[in-house]
């Protein structure tokens, strides 16, 4: 890896991830900045008001991974990042797990900023994920939040 | 032609997966749908309200009107719910 | 530390940090998002095109502690935030050292990552801390920079 | 009165810190620079370009106008360079 090749690492797993490992990988010469998103289960659903006892996560292996390209390349078009990594957990998870981790970094902190957030915000609305909450006996698949459609407009 | 479902969706068509050979006058997802409709009361009950559903040919958005052939991977799932 | 109550967390220090302890701390019952800033020491000064051996960093102890505690009880003035550490570093550094780190944790994303910026913002303008570069035998105290300052506009 | 001083001003008044005795008739931060200025050269260098030092009275940041006495502790330094 030549000291100035962008950086980008896409990954679907069931395994837990290490933030500290993940951010050693994004320390280029040079990065300056790294901002990281972390997303974790939480363990009480309070539209439902309803206790979390854990959630599946399905996806559409293939369109996943081509869905997310899509949108780390377009972060590489609008801001100046020397590296990207995007995480995804699959599977079965339990309140506090981790879900997703989305690292950018770039000389610049704006830019960090501004590419990890505008790629949670497409993740949120474009990569073929679904959860689907476990409470005793009872599944009850997550919707669709209609807030993250409306988050989508501070990137027109 | 191979049509996938996710989440709710796979749960009322009761698999994830089927395998299906397009009739020769099916050129395009609202075509197909029709026919799936025809086939099996289940169907209409998934695509009653259309506007839910997301549509992806070849692991690529797309939409009602967009051709398909017999080689074409379809898939249809509700609005994702990841990161 | 009851449920519901924000997790404060400032130290002004000499030792490294580790992000995956400092998230666990984070990641409190229906948290759902987390954002982190790092920052890391960069090996080569652009402006004046030489490479950086090390760096040191003073401050202003007392003040630095009571600015960071500012911006820290704003920004929870600001958006609903359930925790916030800030870890920043002192001392002789080298290229690719972590430097600071700013965790946000809230339960909408948007609110953890406008928190992080917000306070990296904040923190880069107000919070009393100065870097001298060395190389080889020279020391160049590093010059404030304006769009810094640009950067507050913002949050106007 | 304690007077701190940070960075490449540390540098040039040649110590982190000293302590004067405030005369009576020196009762604010501009005050106590004609006053430094007159003891000693290195101070007007310092100050020659007022706009580039940053203050702080008591650990909080302050103006030039800002009132002072004997029992406060003051600081000069440059703008922050940290993050």
């Amino acid at each position: 890896m030549s000291k100035n090749s962008p950086l980008i690492k896409i990954k679907i797993q069931n395994e837990d991830f290490d933030v500290s490992d993940e951010i050693k990988i994004l320390h280029q010469n040079n990065t300056g900045a790294i901002v990281n998103f972390i997303g974790v289960v939480r363990g009480y659903d309070e539209k439902n008001n309803q206790i979390i006892n854990s959630m599946t996560l399905e996806h559409y292996p293939g369109m996943t991974e081509s869905e997310i390209e899509k949108i780390v390349f377009e972060s590489f078009q609008r801001w100046e990042l020397t590296g990207v990594t995007v995480i995804h957990r699959i599977g079965n998870l339990k309140p506090s797990d981790q879900i997703v981790f989305v690292g950018v970094s770039s000389k610049h902190r704006q830019n960090a900023f501004d590419g990890c957030n505008f790629i949670m915000d497409w993740l949120k609305t474009k990569a073929p994920f679904w959860k689907v909450e476990e409470n005793n006996n009872k599944k009850n698949w997550v919707n669709f939040n209609e807030n993250d459609n409306k988050a989508l407009k501070k990137w027109q | 032609m191979i049509i996938k479902y996710f989440s709710w969706i796979k749960e009322h068509v009761g698999k994830s997966e089927e395998q299906i050979e397009l009739p020769d006058h099916i050129n395009n997802v609202n075509e197909l749908i029709n026919y799936l409709n025809e086939i099996d009361k289940k169907y209409s009950l998934i695509f009653e309200k259309k506007q839910l559903i997301k549509i992806a040919v070849n692991k690529t958005y797309s939409s009602f009107d967009t051709n398909i052939s017999n080689n074409d991977e379809i898939a249809f799932f509700p609005p994702v719910t990841g990161g």
